[in-house]
């Protein structure tokens, strides 16, 4: 009986400890004002759900010490059929109870499902724009893709994800947002459904091929915020992973003009045999900019997509989120690029054959080296901050 | 033995094991053909680039098969009535007319089944078809299942086993028969007749 | 009766009914709804032992970060045969030995209404069963989760053959919980001793009953989304082609109308079973009859309610996403009064804290931790953070585990003397509940930690670094020691039989029970009844035995032995056996591989199917040696009207 | 349910009595032929906003008449109707709120 105790404690014990400390998942420790409003919800339901254990388990207890009896005798204890008064106010009291629950959660509800009107002026291409902070968000066998359109989403057509008109901005594994901003998604798919979640910014929302579901974002505090596909999505589901790095207004602005920009072209040797060899060999499903533009989209592939490389450098995970571009110190994590670049699928498991994540090229290795030195003209490393931040193990 | 332990079986319904299983059965098949028809009915819209449902139902013919098909509920009622009153004769007459109302009515299912995919709706052209003909194909199979049944009645009939107080096995059937029925009435009204999106 | 049926329907020759007689014969053939229980009973442990295997490969599996044990790919298979082991192949049947072993008797009838089609559930389940599991030779298991969303699970994203096992297998399944469930209902409703009104009748009987309905009207709605899967796999059908403007969210849809009915179809038993074990030994007459039953009836029916419960997140409307929040909540009230009516039958009581007790006490507060989280996941904002995560694993296995598996336990413990006539070892039982009770709380408590702390569900891995490692090796080294629970089980099980060889059978009333099942001898004779008894009452055993003297108090009035039939009666009628409940369900998982591998193999299992209908519906009634009799199952020789007594 | 007293005694005759002649069916069944053909002529005549549910009224009514003298549920025991209302209520409001969660009626 005393272990029982003890154990009924512990479990209760154990949800209560939930928030540790290096957990960049942990659903309790909402660090925008959406993710504040499910966790306010949350909290006190959790306690009255306390309580309501503790009543049950302690009159259980109650009743253990006080009415065991394992005497062989014939004596009975009285005989009780039922009391309907008892049974009228137990079948009230959670009733009035669940109703307030569902008031609270009915509010909660309305205002996670209400857009902001809300607008930040950016610099495009050296014009103004008032741009409604408002992200495409493409789930695919096992990576995202996110594309800021940044005239806005009127006149957009989402309805086929593998088929997107061209966007300003394309980038993959890691959204950049501004912070203070309410970032409302249009979230799709191009294969199979997908999950996506920033536990410390919203809750998750499914996304379905077909169907485009709105959602929304919002940090209080620049950093950088993981995410996990939860949604089921076959083989590497795991591996399908994603990070929100939230900046300041300007750095964010910055952001916007470097990834509007085409990388500077290859002036090293290596790099420019890396573009050749990348021209034949990788633009049948990859996208840069100054070199195929939006011409050949992933053609190969069951999704229509793989990840837009023109700025490739700018990102600090790849391949859904999962592996580091850089070392800590900042400099390039070349072993792990190499190996992506020998046997994606030795990487990161995936049905290459099924044409479902990327294949395994067959390169030598000096082409690998090359396409590595290529690889590194695309983009500029993002600051050491940010490096450290997202770094994953 | 003792008999008293043989004929204690009355049942507390004062219902047949049988015929209670069959209604139960039947309540069953509702969620089944709910689950079809919705099914149908979400996709109805979705004919992608082959013919829509508005181009292709050619409903004079489907009303004469509808109709077939409402007769067939009579006849089976009159069969299982001339059983009742121990009419052998007309007993087995109806059953057989039944059973051939129903054929007819599977048999213009075939033709309609084969001139749609003339006229370019196959099973895999759109969510359309693929609802259109596996609700119609699910009906059809019952209707099918139900002529079977008809012909075993009709041969055990033949064979001298089918008597006045066998009559609730025609009765029974006689339901399954009628349910069948009352659902085509549901898809006929709802997927036919109702304006039916056009390409 | 009227022997006409057997002259009118003359046998055929060949079809004579097999005899019975002894050895294992004897159990392929049998229609006895007591065998077929414990086939039922025996077959679905074996599954429960393979899905926990299953089990314990998934958590050695997540045992450390980076977790090499099985690929991916194995991964995903494993945890969705998992699911669908536990689910449909352990909880689901082991609900229907109960149901059979238990109902006839509680309603004091021979048998169920229609034997052979009882039999023809069972191998029907078993063939789908095994075709399942057969999977894992031939080309792979599924691997698209138990609820298997489209489009993941369609060919182009699950292109092994998993997956039709998968369609395949669970309509198999599905046919048999269809059959037996009108069996069921039928015999509950016609089949109950004279006396018996329905609100006479034991509390299990009437959950089953509840369970039975469920089951009849949901049934259906998996059988067609399977059927969507199969012809969208098979023939090229277009119901998840979202390219051609099909909608992924059909399938959950589908899923889940079937899907929430059925987590009460798995509980209900449950709730049943202990709700006959808690009144035995707190000696008190259940509290709230009438509650404990309409709370039944309340669950079973608001469980249609409350479908996208499981689909907060998929992006249905948000008007939805409220509808469907608020009923579900509300689902916690008929629930409550279940859990407090418990409680209310111990307060005040005497009661004796033997193994099964255990067990069911231990549902009452075990359940309850699951419940509480259900809850919070009925709000819908909260689970949008929960959905997906380890916090559902934990849900589902408190109130699963919790509820079921230790309810099931304690349904063990409580009827074994009354089907093997020997009593299970108390002791040992006592060290499974609380070796049980340990693991099962180290292995599932921690998950709610995990789930708030963002591990995803269906991960075949996961990094250091998010904090997941403590717990998951805890879960890992708990779910290790519920696996000794279930072998201390195992080991109870054979030392008690050994015990008992050569040993008297136990009593006739070893725990001084309240219904009447407990009139007949144990274990059981095959008639079940000598003669059916008048019931008067609920509780009509208890109060044979026990009345009121002048004060009020309660006094004995009878032993068990002198109100227990002693299973004397010889002579008589009962079924026969039959073949052909067997032979049909062999020709299932021929046709079943013929779709997935090659036509041809369905024309032997068609061949076995038809044919055996066929001599289903023309075998002669009765054995050719045994006493004549009537009441069969067949439509053919069973449609005299019922007699007027 | 009403099956709560305990039917030992049947009215097994309950079949017997009460039941409709042959040409009580055939009239039924023109009536039916009648609806049907009321059915039909929707398609070829235009009655505007009416037209959704006259259909359904009359599909009703034919749906009510079968169940109800084809398939004997008004003379049969109640429990077979409380099965087939039950199943078809139930039916009908899970579909319903189906298609609504898909939106189905404001797409048309
Ligand atoms: C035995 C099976 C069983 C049972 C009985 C339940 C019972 C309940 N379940 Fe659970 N559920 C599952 C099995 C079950 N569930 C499974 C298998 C899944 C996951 C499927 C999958 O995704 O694979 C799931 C998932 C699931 C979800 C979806 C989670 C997600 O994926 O995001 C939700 C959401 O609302 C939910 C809610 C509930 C609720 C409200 C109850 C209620 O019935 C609980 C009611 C009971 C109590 C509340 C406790 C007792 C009450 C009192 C003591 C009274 C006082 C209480 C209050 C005032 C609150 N369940
Ligand atoms: C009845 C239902 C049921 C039961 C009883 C269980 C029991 C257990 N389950 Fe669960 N589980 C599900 C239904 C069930 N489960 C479902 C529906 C899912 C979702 C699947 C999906 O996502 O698709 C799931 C998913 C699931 C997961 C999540 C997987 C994932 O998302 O990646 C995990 C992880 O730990 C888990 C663990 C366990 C454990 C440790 C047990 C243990 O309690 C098991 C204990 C049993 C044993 C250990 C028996 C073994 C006994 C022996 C070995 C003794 C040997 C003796 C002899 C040979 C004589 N289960
Ligand atoms: C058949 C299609 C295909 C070809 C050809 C291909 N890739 Fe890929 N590549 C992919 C896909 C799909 C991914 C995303 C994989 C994932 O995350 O699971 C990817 C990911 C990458 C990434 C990580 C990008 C990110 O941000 O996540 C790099 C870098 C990359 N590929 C480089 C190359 C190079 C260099 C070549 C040519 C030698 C090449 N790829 C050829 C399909 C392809
Ligand atoms: Cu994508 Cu899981
Ligand atoms: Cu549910």
């Amino acid at each position: 009986m005393r272990s029982w105790r003890g154990l009924v404690g512990l479990s209760a014990l154990l949800t209560v400890t939930g928030c540790a400390a290096d957990a960049e998942l942990d659903t309790m420790n909402p660090q925008g004002p959406l993710a504040q409003e499910i966790d306010n919800l949350l909290q006190p339901v959790l306690i009255l759900a306390y309580v309501v254990f503790a009543l049950v388990l302690g009159a259980t207890f109650l009743i253990w010490w006080k009415f065991r009896d394992n005497h062989e005798d014939e004596e009975f204890p009285k005989q009780v059929h039922g009391n309907t008064k008892l049974e009228l106010l137990w079948t009230a009291a959670p009733t009035v109870v669940l109703a307030v629950l569902s008031v609270f959660t009915l509010i909660v509800l309305a205002s996670l499902n209400d857009r902001e009107d809300n607008a930040i002026s950016l610099q495009v291409d050296g014009e103004s724009v008032t741009w409604e902070p408002e992200v495409v968000v493409v789930g695919q066998q096992w990576w995202w893709e996110f594309r800021y359109y940044l005239h806005g989403l009127d006149g957009v057509d989402l309805s086929d994800a593998r088929n997107l008109p061209p966007a300003d901005i394309v980038t993959s594994s890691q959204m950049i947002i501004p912070i203070g901003q309410e970032i409302e998604l249009s979230a799709t798919s191009r294969d199979v459904i997908h999950s996506f979640w920033i536990p410390a910014l919203n809750g998750k929302r499914d996304v379905a091929p077909g169907r485009v579901h709105p959602w929304k974002l919002e940090a209080d505090n620049p950093g950088v915020y993981f995410g996990q596909c939860t949604e089921f999505c076959g083989l590497s589901h795991s591996r399908m992973q994603m990070q929100v790095v939230a900046m300041t207004p300007e750095d964010f602005q910055s952001w916007i003009t470097e990834q509007l920009a085409n990388p500077a072209a290859p002036t090293d040797e290596a790099a420019l045999r890396g573009q050749a060899v990348f021209e034949i060999q990788c633009t049948r499903c990859h996208v840069v900019n100054s070199i195929n533009g939006e011409t050949s989209t992933g053609a190969d592939l069951v999704s229509n997509a793989a990840p837009n490389l023109t700025h490739f450098m700018s990102r600090t995970t790849y391949a859904g989120g999962i592996f580091n571009l850089y070392e800590p110190d900042g400099s390039l994590d070349r072993t792990q690029l190499e190996a992506w670049l020998r046997n994606a699928p030795e990487e990161k498991p995936a049905y290459a054959q099924g044409r479902r994540g990327m294949p395994a090229m067959g390169l030598s290795e000096d082409e690998i080296d090359d396409l590595v030195a290529y690889l590194t003209t695309l983009g500029t490393s993002p600051g050491l901050s940010i490096i450290e931040a997202t770094e994953v193990e | 033995m003792s008999e008293a332990a043989t004929t204690e079986h009355p049942t507390n319904t004062g219902i047949s094991h049988n015929k209670l299983a069959m209604w139960v059965f039947l309540g069953s098949e509702c969620l089944l053909f709910g689950a079809l028809i919705s099914t149908y009915l979400l996709y109805r819209n979705e004919f992608h680039t082959g013919p829509a449902p508005g181009d292709i139902f050619d409903i004079p013919f489907t009303s004469v098969s509808s109709f077939v098909l409402l007769m067939s509920s009579l006849t089976m009622v009159l069969a299982l009535s001339a059983l009742k009153r121990g009419d052998i004769r007309n007993n087995r007459l109806w059953l057989l007319t039944t059973a051939l109302l129903g054929a007819l009515f599977i048999g213009g299912q075939v033709y309609e089944f084969t001139s749609f995919v003339r006229e370019g709706l196959g099973f895999t052209t759109s969510p359309f078809s693929s609802a259109f003909f596996t609700l119609t194909g699910f009906h059809g199979i019952h209707v099918s299942l139900g002529i079977v049944m008809l012909m075993s009645l009709l041969i055990s009939s033949l064979r001298g086993n089918l008597k006045e107080k066998n009559s609730e096995t025609v009765e029974i059937v006689g339901l399954y028969w009628h349910f069948v029925d009352v659902v085509w009435i549901f898809i006929f009204t709802v997927i036919y007749l109702v304006p039916n999106p056009t390409s | 009766m009227t022997d006409t049926a057997v002259e009118t329907t003359r046998p055929i020759g060949v079809y004579t009914r097999p005899k019975g007689g002894g050895g294992w014969r004897d159990w392929v053939t049998t229609v006895d709804h007591k065998k077929i229980g414990i086939l039922y009973g025996a077959t679905a442990l074996v599954f429960f032992v393979v899905g926990g295997c299953e089990a314990l490969l998934i958590r050695l599996q997540l045992a450390t970060p980076n977790g090499t044990i099985l690929g991916a790919d194995t991964y995903n298979q494993v945890f969705t045969m998992h699911g669908v082991t536990m689910i449909f192949l352990a909880a689901m049947p082991l609900a229907a030995a109960f149901g059979n072993y238990l109902i006839p008797l509680q309603i004091g009838a021979r048998d169920v209404a229609f034997p052979r089609l009882n039999a023809l559930s069972f191998w029907v389940f078993l063939a789908g069963a095994i075709f399942l599991n057969l999977s894992w030779v031939l080309g792979g298991a599924p691997d698209g989760g138990w609820f298997g969303y489209a489009p993941n699970s369609g060919i182009i994203y699950s292109p092994s053959v998993g997956m039709d096992f998968y369609a395949i297998g669970l309509q198999i399944t599905g046919i048999a919980s269809l059959v037996s469930a009108i069996n069921l209902t039928v015999t509950i409703l016609n089949m109950r001793a004279p006396g018996m009104t329905l609100f006479k009748m034991p509390v299990f009987t009437w959950m089953m009953l509840v369970v039975q309905l469920l089951l009849v009207f949901a049934m259906p709605v998996i059988a067609v989304a399977l059927f969507l899967l199969i012809f969208s796999r098979q023939f090229g059908a277009n119901f998840f082609n979202t390219e051609m403007g099909a909608d992924p969210l059909l399938w959950q849809h589908l899923f889940w109308i079937f899907g929430h009915p059925e987590v009460y179809i798995l509980i209900l038993p449950s709730f049943g079973i202990i709700s006959e074990v808690i009144p035995t030994f707190s000696r008190k007459p259940i509290f709230g009859y009438e509650f404990m039953v309409f709370s039944g009836i309340a669950i079973g029916f608001m469980g249609w309610g409350v479908w996208a419960h499981h689909m907060f997140a998929s992006g249905i409307g948000p008007l939805s996403v409220a509808a469907f929040s608020l009923s579900t909540m509300f689902i916690a009230v008929p629930t409550g009064v279940k859990i407090l009516n418990w409680l209310a039958t111990m307060w005040g009581g005497k009661i004796k804290f033997t193994a099964a007790m255990l067990f069911a006490v231990g549902v009452i507060s075990m359940f309850t931790i699951g419940g509480l989280s259900g809850v919070t996941h009925a709000m819908s904002p909260a689970d949008t953070q929960q959905t997906d995560t380890y916090y559902v694993v934990a849900h589902f296995h408190y109130v699963i585990f919790g509820g079921i598996i230790f309810g099931l336990f304690s349904g063990f413990y409580f009827w074994w003397p009354k089907v093997f006539g020997h009593m299970l070892s108390e002791k040992l039982g006592k060290i499974n509940f609380w070796v049980m009770l340990v693991g099962f709380n180290m292995t599932f408590g921690p998950m709610h930690t995990l789930g708030l702390q963002g591990m995803s569900r269906r991960i075949d891995t996961y990094s250091p670094g998010f904090g997941f490692e403590l717990w998951n090796m805890v879960a890992s080294i708990g779910s290790f020691i519920i696996a000794t629970s279930v072998l201390i089980f195992v080991i109870n099980v054979i030392v008690s039989a050994v015990k008992a060889k050569g040993q008297p059978h136990c009593g006739p009333d070893p725990w001084d029970a309240r219904s009447l099942e407990w009139m007949t001898p144990n274990p059981t004779p095959e008639h079940n009844f000598d003669e059916v008894p008048v019931v008067e009452s609920l509780d009509e055993f208890w109060h044979r035995k026990y009345g009121t003297d002048e004060e009020g108090r309660i006094v004995r009035v009878a032993t068990a032995e002198e109100v227990c039939q002693d299973g004397s009666a010889t002579g008589v009628h009962l079924p026969s056996p039959s073949y052909w409940p067997l032979v049909f369900s062999a020709g299932l998982p021929l046709v079943g591989l013929g779709l997935i591998f090659s036509l041809w193999l369905t024309i032997p299992g068609g061949i076995m199917m038809v044919g055996s209908l066929f001599a289903w519906v023309f075998e002669p009634v009765d054995d050719p040696d045994g006493p004549h009799g009537h009441h069969d199952d067949s439509e053919e020789t069973a449609t005299e009207e019922a007699p007027v007594v | 349910m009403n099956t709560s007293e305990t039917a030992v005694t049947t009215e097994a005759a309950h079949d017997d009595h009460d039941h409709p002649s042959d040409a009580k069916y055939i009239q039924i069944a023109l009536l039916l032929g009648i609806i049907t053909a009321a059915e039909v002529a929707t398609y070829f005549v235009d009655i505007g906003v009416a037209l959704i549910p006259v259909l359904m009224i009359m599909m009703v009514v034919k749906f009510f008449y079968v169940a109800s003298w084809f398939m004997h549920l008004r003379f049969d025991s109640p429990l077979f109707t409380k099965f087939f209302v039950a199943g078809l209520i139930l039916a009908t409001t899970v579909y319903l709120v189906f298609l609504t969660v898909f939106e189905f009626w404001s797409k048309g």
